[in-house]
């Protein structure tokens, strides 16, 4: 099964509608154990996406994602910024040369989550986006090499994504500007956590929609 | 939220051509990508220094670009890290020859996007890491945060660059005069910050928040507010037993105001770390008291502590002649 | 109240002890009575100019004693005018035979005080009263009140007294640039007087008092709050009606802020106030930007504009060392 | 009739009292239409009378009240700090070489708050506190002229400067502070006004009280 990029377009529209729904949300989550532009930091990120939405679906995958990461780099800023610009980079070139497929796309979204690690020198447990982006490339990747339906694959990266950020709530962070307040960062969610969720629960849900073999 | 202000996202842009307009004998602002430079480059084979960070902590940096000091500074957004392509074309816009030092605060996103830029450049760089906030252990899981201390590296390691020096001895200067500094704030307010609206934190009538960083986040700890003796022997001492100043030591005292705090306060706080000191022997051989390193509107303040031997006495007088730190020149 | 603050009663004395000691190389305090003078006087045959006021306002009056501005400055208790006493033994400490300037802003308690003081001195002396508040009609039962125009005239005077200027000269000098000079000011806030341990007006979130003076106190009205293009539009409205500078005059534009103002709404203030005067052409030869006449924590900011001559640029861009204002030196 | 300054301990000390009584009420008013320290002013000078209360008492009338007008002018400050202070060194001045009997002071009196107006260039109707200064010079002199007793004549001279007070809230200011807020100077009771009031029935009260011939 392959999707065209032009699914693009259609994805940062719902990233961007669900993330601007749970803004106030996020936004009070990293006011209470970060600095609080967490939203606003994205939505410039997603508004600079929107403006390219038209021409960004016409490339091939490995361009256009690596634009993304470019785009993401240059108006996000913050460490979401350079975190979703380094993984965005690092998608793209790992799809340079392949044939965009669902095993390709596992891969190399492994290794942008692998490049996030060593970018923000953080793993599992320390209450970051990492908390999601991992569990949900782990799921990609199990159920890419499981013979299930594209369904099911994305329900799987779905919940995976939404236990990640649910068991941030209980970590100690030791990364980020959390990490600064201690042990005042235990019983909050991380922020950054929370809207990597939200945008793979979006991305899911558009690619669920499109019609795409199932 | 009750501010000088158009839109939200005009903000920063209209504000950053009234500061380069305002002091156009000595800076000019580059668009798109944004950043601040010097209007007269240093002279050929110099290092130049690069520093940046989130907006709203004026004067830090943009207001110390200038001879002796910083040769550009990138403004990200308020109290967000600026991004790698505003370092890569400040750097290419002041180059020299002599190569790029960058002056980066701690925090994880000033420290991947410099670093991003770093690995991008192609001209000879390196990069200082200030992190002078011992409210945080030294053994914290990121290390601590770089706060008011960073315009003491600034300064004086802008005044060897003036002087000549090459990249890796502005290097290791700078890391030495932040491995001698030490820093830590109070807060008695948050801040609000524009695109928000309100408050980060809301903090009692008899509370105060001590351990602060500089982007209105909450502290270390709640504490009942206390008096200016109290706040202040609870400040030096942190700093005192990290730096340990021995009798006769040098050292320059720096009372930090985050922005909305009144000049009378911030003499008071220098009057009393200044005895703090001297009565404990510590020779007070250059200060600096102001709103330097600021927190939007946040009333608050800082003390920041440099154990100073002979060449950082003469850095630190060297000529300076930006926006906010100007003397001898 | 949230103030850094030991008692009230210690407050301005330990304060300005702080403000002695971090600036030593360029002032000393006098105790019983306060006065703050240059630590190195000027040459014989000098006028002295010698200012002061309530304090509350710093870095006004006290971070302008030094090189090319003032001699000594009077600091009374917290926006309560200096006693007569002080200015005398000012006047006494610092006197060169050149004669006394006495730079008093325009309200009833400085006038009356240093007029008590001119009268009972007996070296030669002469006042000039500073009235530059245009928020209030220039036929005003008391005329208009002293504001952050204060600093331009106690700039350009200091450096004409430096060059050798006589008492008769610098007073016509002073007088001048007075009346070259409108300020308008609006607050977003009230501010605490620490002996009161609270604001001393209350405003909605959805006010501002336009036309206020720098004591914290109510303005001419109170207005809806309004985005900074209108604002600084009302504001330099004002002004410009007054001093009517034509196409091509050359103009100082000083944007002030009252002491809890971030300096990038006060840049954001200085872009809109130099494109609101260049659009009509007027050409801004000098800038100032900064909180310089404050009013302890009050949120708020005024535009200053002096109408300029060859002469006056360059005596504003002579040498200058003081805590607050320093260049050329 | 002469009243020996030994009873001046006596009436420092009721004027500080009813000064702080009032503190908070007059502290409003200051704040209402000026900058709030008038009682913080005059109480840095009475508490600078009271260290001195002592010796005061034992120096003829004229050298103390230039003593006090001295002592007010260089710890007041403020319009009333040299207001006072410009009272009392004219009153001491007036008394220089007098018998301080009741018409003595009632003509002192009148002069000192001539020089209160002249260094003020205010007169009555300004609402200041020569609105209770000025009816208060001339209900003594009346009385002083005329043969009441000693306690018609005080009750007289603090009537007058109640009725003063009063007055000055209808009043628009035109001097001092108030002044700068125009129309909105209306309704208020000027905060110096208030204290004159105030020091001129502790000091009534005081006399009153000590046996003083009737
Ligand atoms: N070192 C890191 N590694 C991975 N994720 C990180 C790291 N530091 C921060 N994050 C993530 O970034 C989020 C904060 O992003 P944002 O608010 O945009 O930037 P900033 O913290 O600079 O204000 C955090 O909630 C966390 O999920
Ligand atoms: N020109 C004047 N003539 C007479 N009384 C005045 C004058 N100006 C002010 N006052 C009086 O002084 C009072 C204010 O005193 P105070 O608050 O101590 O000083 P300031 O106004 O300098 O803060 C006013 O309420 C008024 O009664
Ligand atoms: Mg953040
Ligand atoms: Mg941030
Ligand atoms: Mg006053
Ligand atoms: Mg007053």
């Amino acid at each position: 099964m392959q999707i065209s990029p032009e699914i693009l377009p259609r994805i940062i529209q719902a990233i961007a509608e669900a993330i601007e729904k749970n803004a106030e949300a996020v936004t009070q989550l990293d006011q209470a154990i970060g600095d609080g532009d967490h939203v606003v930091n994205l939505q410039r990120g997603i508004h600079a996406l929107q403006a390219q939405s038209a021409e960004i679906g016409q490339l091939d995958w490995a361009v256009v994602m690596q634009k993304i990461g470019m785009t993401l780099m240059s108006t996000v800023g913050g460490a979401s910024g350079s975190l979703y610009g380094t993984l965005f980079v690092t998608i793209g070139k790992a799809l340079r040369d392949k044939t965009a497929d669902l095993p390709a796309f596992a891969a190399a979204f492994a290794q942008g989550v692998e490049s996030v690690k060593l970018r923000g020198k953080a793993d599992a447990g320390e209450k970051t986006m990492l908390d999601v982006l991992i569990p949900a490339a782990q799921s990609l990747q199990n159920s890419a090499d499981a013979s299930i339906s594209l369904q099911e694959l994305l329900a799987d990266v779905t919940h995976a994504a939404e236990t990640g950020v649910e068991a941030t709530r209980k970590m100690l962070a030791t990364k980020g500007r959390a990490s600064f307040l201690g042990e005042r960062s235990l019983g909050h969610i991380d922020a950054g956590a929370k809207t990597a969720q939200l945008m793979i629960a979006a991305i899911a849900a558009v690619i669920a929609s499109s019609g795409a073999p199932t | 939220m009750k501010k000088f202000i158009n839109t939200i996202d005009s903000l920063l842009e209209d504000s950053l051509k009234g500061f380069a307009k305002a002091h156009a004998d000595i800076v000019e602002l580059n668009q798109e990508p944004h950043f601040i430079k010097r209007a007269k480059l240093g002279s050929p084979g110099k290092v130049v220094l690069i520093s940046g960070g989130g907006s709203g902590h004026e004067p830090l940096h943009s207001g110390f670009v200038g001879l002796g000091m910083l040769d550009a500074a990138c403004p990200g957004q308020i109290f967000t890290s600026p991004t790698p392509d505003q370092m890569l074309a400040a750097a290419e816009a002041v180059d020299q020859g002599g190569g790029v030092l960058f002056i980066v605060k701690n925090y994880a996103g000033d420290v991947m996007n410099f670093e991003i830029a770093a690995e991008m450049l192609e001209i000879p760089n390196a990069t200082v890491l200030v992190n002078d906030d011992v409210s945080l252990p030294k053994t914290h899981s990121i290390g601590r945060r770089g706060v008011a201390g960073t315009l003491i590296v600034e300064k004086m390691v802008g005044a060897a660059a003036e002087a000549g020096a090459d990249l890796a001895a502005c290097k290791a200067l700078g890391d030495r005069i932040n491995q001698s500094t030490a820093s830590i704030g109070v807060a008695l307010t948050s801040c609000t910050v524009p695109a928000l609206g309100k408050p980060t934190f809301d903090l009692g009538d008899q509370e105060m928040e001590m351990g602060v960083g500089i982007h209105g986040e909450h502290g270390r700890e709640t504490l009942p507010l206390a008096n200016a003796s109290e706040i202040v022997e609870h400040l030096a001492r942190a700093i005192d037993e990290e730096l340990k100043p021995q009798p006769g030591q040098s050292v320059l005292l720096h009372v930090n105001g985050f922005g909305a705090t009144p000049l009378i306060e911030l003499h008071l706080i220098y009057h009393l770390a200044a005895q703090y000191w001297e009565q404990r022997g510590v020779v007070i051989a250059r200060s600096l008291v102001g709103n330097f390193t600021t927190s939007l509107d946040m009333a608050g303040a800082s003390l920041t502590l440099t154990l100073l031997d002979e060449e950082m006495i003469r850095l630190w007088d060297a000529p300076v002649n930006t926006a906010a730190l100007r003397w001898g020149a």
